[in-house]
């Protein structure tokens, strides 16, 4: 945590624990890539990383505006990191919106380097500063380094060609390089990476190659900075690594389930954001067993993967709080149905349209709840980016066995969040099997394993399993339509206790920290790191701390009622007022606590922190531990 | 049949796709001479049983696939034609049949139907068209008349109907054709078209709702009426109808409309002829158009074109990647991209 | 709750407190009509009446089969009742399927007429029977009067000109005819409202006139009866009163409520089981300020519904569960435009199409949290059919004065079943007066009234309120896009607390019976009747019981946790697994108790009574009250 | 203008119409013109500010109402015509605009705006068609073509694209019209007709993305090649286009087809005249196809005929209603029926 700025001495190079670097400018001026470049530039020397890219809604508004601004945090590490950071110690900003919309992530004291050359009137005026921040001393709380780098590539790339616009949308690579030279990271690798990414376009490659070089060049030379910064590789369980976000590791967990289930999987989506990057990244794999179907809408993307489940491929669906919304009566059938269906549900702030690019995880009753009558689905939330594959894979392992419905719910910080992942022996991933099997003699299509309570997925094809299935009630066992009330109460009670029975096969809850003592904190999905990271803090002043990420959270776990009771108090922070909350105390009646934010941004470590101490008091006099 | 598994060896009979179900229509109701034909006509297909899935959403059409001993699956209102397509994109043999109303495919499914005909997804859907919502008593539908009272419209019905293959033809459908329940020769052949037909094909029934709509097709079935208000399309064939086909339409090249008159007749309009593959859908558009009075009522194939099948060109793309690249394994899936080591220190 | 059956002697009349009769015939047997016609008579001779109607979702299954027996169960009473009666002591069936479905309605030593002429064998097959029931012992338990009905209409309705089938088809008037015999009804208004009923085709409406004065007729003249029985009128509170359905109870209140608001209404539906009658019955009310729009699907009609609010009308929605998960992205959207909105919701079984025309109340959570992320809406529940009436016009208010969605549950037993409604003084119906008002000066979209935090209802055609609203983030007072934290924050906090303000305004929750004590029975929605009987008989017993239904479900009524508190233990049934426990549970933390049933049947009283004595044991030696 | 309330006294300018947002389109967007033509139209219409209200679903496109400084509502994602019909029905004297994008309007909204278009509600539908989802980061869209590369479509796009005019020509619209966003008069033009028409109006505008499908149709906007590839439906001329007006499409009376051919020529195949207000829409049809390889594509009024209005139709019935027995009041309305008395006893 200690993301640290500059030191005294030029020349100088220090050793730091971990760095929290924010960029901020224009939705033009390529901060995503930016931020992602030296993501990647890190993470390949070894150090641990979480990012956080914050964006708007619209693709490009206008120049200047604060609306406008694109922003990209960065945390890398040479220990084990959870959060992209609470506040940034650097923040590059290339125009004052930027600053403006920024300057209070930056910490105090902080390393605050602008584009000078952008502050001119109309983006000062844009951004409604009426004199320069530059210019007065409301900037004096930081180390502020101004840097013509509007200048600076106008003269980099003079005789580029270019035109003059496209030679100020180098900048971000002026910036990177800049932040190369001050983190002293390898310029050679970068240079080919910039290549590679515009092959398409060699003389832009070309002149942010030059940019990027003009920046690290302006560090060697100028003498603003006092010192430059060292934070050596992180000390990561061995391992191969690569660098994921929430959704590419989605993506691949999906394929990779295709692959160890040996079916084909479709997946139906209608695009948006933030799903819409899992659709691409299936889509760009062709070579593999998975076929992408991008629907009319997000009904049609549901029961395409439905009928594709009837087919006896994995259907898989995917969407955002809204699409969700619309999916249900689909989620219904398949829980009629008793047929596989995978929902990916990357959750987003509402409600409505509300805050689209914004994490909110206000979606899991409407997971749990959100469709006519009782219709028991499994629910299960991935706590990290890199968890995004195994919970793929787990939701289709789930959905395949049991015949039932499966949500993942992701986030918008698990989706654009980046960190290393730690790559899976192959032989370490366990096949799929189908779960009931039988032959056509005993068939029945509504005939369940006794252990599990499936029923058999018998898609068409095979001779002698002829059947018909549908939205009415069932018969048990023939699959008739009955109105039979007494079958419907069974029917009733075996859809429900077929998901119930999913905790019989569940690990118990995977507690971090103390086992029991004087405080649990209970989440799901995002907000692992900062509540993980908050549960470190406190145990290192002195109180003993559990930190329980729920993985499941339809059926629950069976241990977590002992769990819950092992601790003096409970505190649930969620990015929603209380939902799970509710379901906890709903199940145990303990009087849980909850920290709830609704406000598009995710927590910080120390607004669980506080919340925790305000919770559970002073750390008694006990033995400070290890 | 566009490459479905055959049937081989085994010949079947019309009990062989009777399931062993009751039916459960009202008396005297259309959907029973459908399905008769249906059952019927499977074991001519050459299709194996297993092979063969009926998709519904919801209304008294939708109960269809129960009654059919092969695949079936009775879904939710409106989005049979969007499950079909999940179907074929997962498995592009089979031989899909989506059964549908006119509530369920042109109210709370029109969005599902016009993209399904778009793509070119081979389903086969049967839309039986009783011009009122059935299974929930009777209200009005997109394609009840203007003036029809139902319980929904004590006043009659104020907007125009839909026309099903008008619509279809707007969404470039490559097969669109009407059929009546009780003309089972004919609507035998327009199955049977369809189902030979390699793409997504539509059939308009006309069928009688004895509770909610009764006659509403009478006068294309009554024996007095019928020669004079159909007019039976034929491919290569004039426009040509009447009980002695002595009426013919014509096209008038300024107005550029239809007009009726008698063959033989000289009134400046010019005798075309029904091309079933015509390049253009300017005459079926013309045909598809609400009857008006003194015109008779188009039945048959107002079009039958080939395009390139939707499933069929979404899978050729991944089956040439791993022709070109090799199927995808996991290893390279999970080792991809830029990694680094951490070996234990 | 004493239905009788026959008593001793011939000719005589006995009198008895209450009947519970039940017809059951194929779907094309007109049950449904024939219980509607008693229905009235006995209502408008002053009986308390209760009734459910109990079909198949087929229109015309096939004659004879089990699945095509449509039934209809009347409770009538010269006392209050709540129930149309756990078990029917009297029985008509009108072929053999009927019997073997509806027999175990009948309780021990109960009336059981049946047509004996259709005890053919293809019915008898159809129906499972090996032999018929008339002819073995199996019905010794019943008093058994075989009636040769279809030759008595045959005989009756020779030379009417109606073909054998039409013939047939007035065996259900025959049928009421036997039973206005045997209770003393008014013969000759029945034979008014037949021939007003038939009015289009006289030749049908005399045929069935014959029918039923035949059955009357061979009541006279049969001595199979000992006994007739007379029910006296019931001493209902005085005033003027009409027999209603829930379903035209809530149309009458919506069109009452658009005249009460002087503003117009739009009802946008879709068809669906059981909702569909509110429109039919307001498309046939042209001369009021309703406009009836049959849609295209349920979101259609949703959303229809949000532009005629936002254009200044009362945009009302009305269906049934999976058209209402349909609806939830729409109502997310009215949550975020904050317009009124009211959606009826008639619930039905289910999960996906279930059974269509059974009840259950599965949709509880669905209503509260059946969204995207959190969008706050207020949940209403009526009691009791004719409560429709008030809970319609209940809803409109708080639509319109809190500028919300107000989704008003009712369910398939509310729907269907009738009773008689006191019908209210004109002059006690207060109007009702849009919320938060502000002239151009001052106005600004998303202004709030301090005191119910709605914002202005401002409708086009105003000139100087031209405004911009929208599903993305408001900013707070001028409504413009934000994606700002802080607002966004502030904005979900308005949005929850503007419903929970509604509780400030509900009266305190109703109790009946015992103000605290053993047991309080909690329930919503049609439940009603069985919760309120089974409370009155367990302080029968000399429990101390309370019974509460909740109309208001979101927000709680503020008192409802004390209320709650008062008791030793609580109750809480429901036809759905625990949705309103799980509520009251997480929100009070008390251990309270559910008794829950999903099988497509309402509860028995008997049901509830043996739940709570099992709950709170025999009643001690307490002193028994009045 | 059907019977909207007029301005009266009030003169507008484009400031009028011009609203304190910010304006969020990337720089170059075609929304931009699109606007401006939008904004400098408004006040020649004579319509009161107040009485006109923007209806939008979700896309770049549809923030279009938060920039006219009128009453507005950006909706949810492809319903806007269902809420437009829900103000009509509630407010049948505004003057309702419709704006939505190629996705919002064919891909989930295509339901509801077939059956607005049927129906005859009377809104203004401008469809910015752009070929792609601009929002969310470029997707194919349902008007994409074949083989375009998009990321959701890396191999392709396999699916044929709608034509928004045969669509609604299919669906019996009233008004049907094209434009292209640069070409301003033309595009003033086609707004000002969609105003004066009674009942639902369907433009679409070929508007440019420069982010995710930049130059789509540059041909229709090059000036080397636009008279070429444009041919600009004029009502009651006929189908000549070309540099120097040198060009015409001519029907084949055989094939049924529009062949092009040169002005004066004789190849067989009858000069045709196009009518707005044709009775059949034959025509439109046949122009409404896709642009052929060869052929110009059509910009302008492909159709212009007069029907009922739904929402007049619908409340008509009410006022006639009222005319027959009063208007209906809270006494009768809850004392009908049987009733009976029960007196204190
Ligand atoms: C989501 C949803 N909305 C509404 C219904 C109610 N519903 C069932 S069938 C039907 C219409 C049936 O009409 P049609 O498709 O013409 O079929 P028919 O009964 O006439 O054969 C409706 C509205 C439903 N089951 N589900
Ligand atoms: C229910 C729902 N599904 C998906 C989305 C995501 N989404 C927003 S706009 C859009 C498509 C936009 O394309 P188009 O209508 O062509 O508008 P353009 O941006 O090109 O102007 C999509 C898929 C959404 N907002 N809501
Ligand atoms: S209601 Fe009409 S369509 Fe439905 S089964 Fe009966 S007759 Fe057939
Ligand atoms: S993404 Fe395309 S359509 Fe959207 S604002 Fe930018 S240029 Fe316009
Ligand atoms: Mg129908
Ligand atoms: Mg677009």
């Amino acid at each position: 945590m200690s993301s640290t700025g500059p030191g005294a001495n030029s020349g100088k190079i220090e050793e730091v624990e971990s760095i929290v670097i924010r960029f901020a400018g224009d939705s033009g001026d390529g901060m995503q890539l930016t931020g992602t470049e030296l993501t990647r530039a890190v993470a390949l020397s070894g150090n641990d990383i979480a990012t956080f890219p914050d964006f708007p809604a619209e693709i490009r508004a206008p120049a200047g505006t604060t609306y406008g601004v694109s922003g990209f945090q960065l945390q890398f590490s040479s220990s084990e990191i959870f959060t992209p950071g609470d506040a940034a110690g650097v923040l590059i900003t290339m125009n004052p919106a930027a600053l403006r919309t920024n300057l209070s992530t930056l910490e105090p004291g902080g390393l605050l380097i602008v584009d000078s050359g952008a502050f001119k009137k109309r983006n000062l005026q844009l951004s409604g500063y009426e004199v320069s921040p530059l210019e007065d001393d409301s900037l004096s709380g930081y180390q502020l380094i101004p840097v013509d780098m509007t200048r600076a590539v106008t003269v980099a790339l003079k005789g580029s060609g270019l035109s003059p616009g496209d030679v100020q949308r180098c900048r971000n690579f002026f910036a990177l390089g800049l932040v190369f030279w001050l983190y002293g990271r390898d310029e050679k690798r970068e240079v080919e990476s910039i290549r590679a990414k515009f092959r398409a376009r060699p003389e832009v490659a070309e002149a942010n190659v030059k940019a990027f070089k003009a920046g690290h060049a302006y560090g060697e030379t100028t003498e603003a900075f006092k010192s430059r910064y060292h934070v050596p590789a992180a000390d990561l369980e061995p391992g191969e690594y690569r660098n994921v976000t929430g959704n590419e590791a989605l993506a691949t967990g999906l394929v990779a389930a295709a692959l160890l289930a040996d079916r084909r999987m479709v997946y139906a989506s209608y695009p948006i954001t933030p799903a819409s990057d899992i659709l691409h990244y299936l889509a760009a794999h062709q070579r593999y067993p998975v076929t992408t179907f991008q629907a009319e809408d997000e009904i049609a993307a549901v029961t395409a993967a439905i009928g594709a489940s009837f087919g006896g491929a994995i259907g898989v669906t995917g969407t955002s709080g809204p699409g969700f919304a619309l999916k249900q009566e689909g989620v219904g059938l398949a829980v009629m149905a008793e047929l596989p269906l995978v929902l990916i549900d990357v959750q987003r702030g509402g409600p409505s349209t509300g805050l689209p690019t914004k994490p909110e995880q206000g979606d899991l009753l409407q997971a749990i709840f959100g469709r006519n009558s009782e219709s028991p689905v499994a629910v299960i939330a991935p706590a990290r980016p890199s968890e995004c594959f195994d919970m793929a894979i787990e939701a289709v392992r789930l959905a395949t066995q049991h015949m039932c419905p499966v949500v993942l719910l992701s986030d918008n910080t698990l989706a654009n969040g980046a960190e290393p992942w730690r790559l899976p022996e192959i032989s370490d991933l366990a096949p799929i099997e189908p779960g009931f099997r039988t032959d056509a003699e005993t068939f029945a299509p509504y005939l369940r394993d006794p252990d599990t309570l499936a029923r058999p997925w018998a898609p068409p094809g095979t001779p002698g399993f002829e059947h018909r299935i549908g939205g009415l009630e069932k018969q048990d066992v023939t699959g008739d339509v009955s109105y039979d009330p007494a079958n419907h109460g069974h029917m009733n009670a075996m859809r429900a206790a077929k998901i119930a029975k999913i905790a019989d096969r569940l690990p118990p809850v995977d507690v971090y920290g103390d086992a029991e003592g004087d405080l649990l904190l209970v989440g799901f999905g995002g907000t692992y790191g900062a509540l993980r990271q908050a549960a470190q803090s406190l145990r290192g002043e002195g109180h003993r701390v559990g930190h329980a990420q729920l993985r499941y959270l339809n059926p629950l776990q069976s241990d977590i009622d002992e769990v819950l009771r092992r601790y003096r108090r409970v505190l649930i922070p969620e990015l929603n007022p209380g939902q799970l909350r509710m379901l906890l105390r709903a199940r145990t009646l303990l009087d849980l606590e909850g920290l709830n934010k609704v406000d598009g941004t995710p927590f910080m470590v120390r607004e669980v922190v506080e919340a925790a101490r305000r919770l559970i008091g002073p750390a008694a006099a006990k033995e400070l531990r290890a | 049949m566009s490459a479905v598994p055959g049937a081989g060896e085994r010949r079947y009979t019309k009990k062989d796709f009777t399931s062993d179900q009751d039916v459960r229509w009202c008396p005297g109701c259309g959907d029973y001479a459908i399905l008769a034909q249906l059952q019927k006509l499977m074991p001519d297909l050459g299709i194996a049983k297993e092979n063969i899935v009926f998709i519904s959403g919801i209304g008294c059409s939708s109960r269809f696939p129960y009654y059919m001993d092969t695949y079936g699956f009775h879904t939710i209102h409106g989005r049979a034609p969007a499950i079909a397509t999940g179907l074929k994109l997962a498995r592009p043999e089979l031989s899909v049949w989506v059964v549908t109303g006119d509530g369920d495919a042109l109210s709370i499914g029109g969005n599902h139907l016009i993209h399904a005909l778009r793509r070119n997804v081979d389903v086969k859907i049967l839309l039986f068209n009783n011009k009122v919502y059935g299974l929930t008593k009777g209200q009005y539908s997109p394609t009840s008349d203007v003036g029809q009272r139902t319980k929904s419209s004590p006043s009659g019905v104020v907007s125009p109907p839909f026309s099903p293959p008008a619509l279809a033809l707007g969404s470039s459908a490559t097969f669109v054709a009407r059929a009546v329940d009780t003309e089972v020769q004919h609507l035998q052949q327009m199955i049977r078209r369809m189902a030979e037909h390699p793409g997504a094909a539509l059939l308009e029934i006309y069928q009688n709702c004895p509770v909610f709509n009764d006659g509403a097709f009478a006068p294309l079935k009554d024996r007095d009426t019928k020669q004079d208000e159909v007019l039976m399309l034929e491919d290569g064939e004039k426009l040509v109808y009447g009980r002695e086909r002595e009426k013919i339409l014509k096209l008038d090249p300024d107005r550029l409309v239809l007009v009726p008159g008698r063959v033989g007749d000289e009134n400046g309009a010019i005798e075309i002829v029904h091309r079933e593959d015509a390049e253009s859908t300017m005459l079926a558009a013309l045909l598809s158009e609400h009857p008006r009075p003194g015109f008779p009522t188009p039945i048959g194939v107002f079009r039958s074109v080939e395009r390139p099948v939707f499933e069929r060109e979404t899978l050729a793309q991944g089956e040439a990647a791993v022709a070109a690249g090799g199927a995808g394994q996991l290893e390279e899936l999970i080792y991809a991209g830029d990694r680094w080591r951490v070996s234990s220190s």
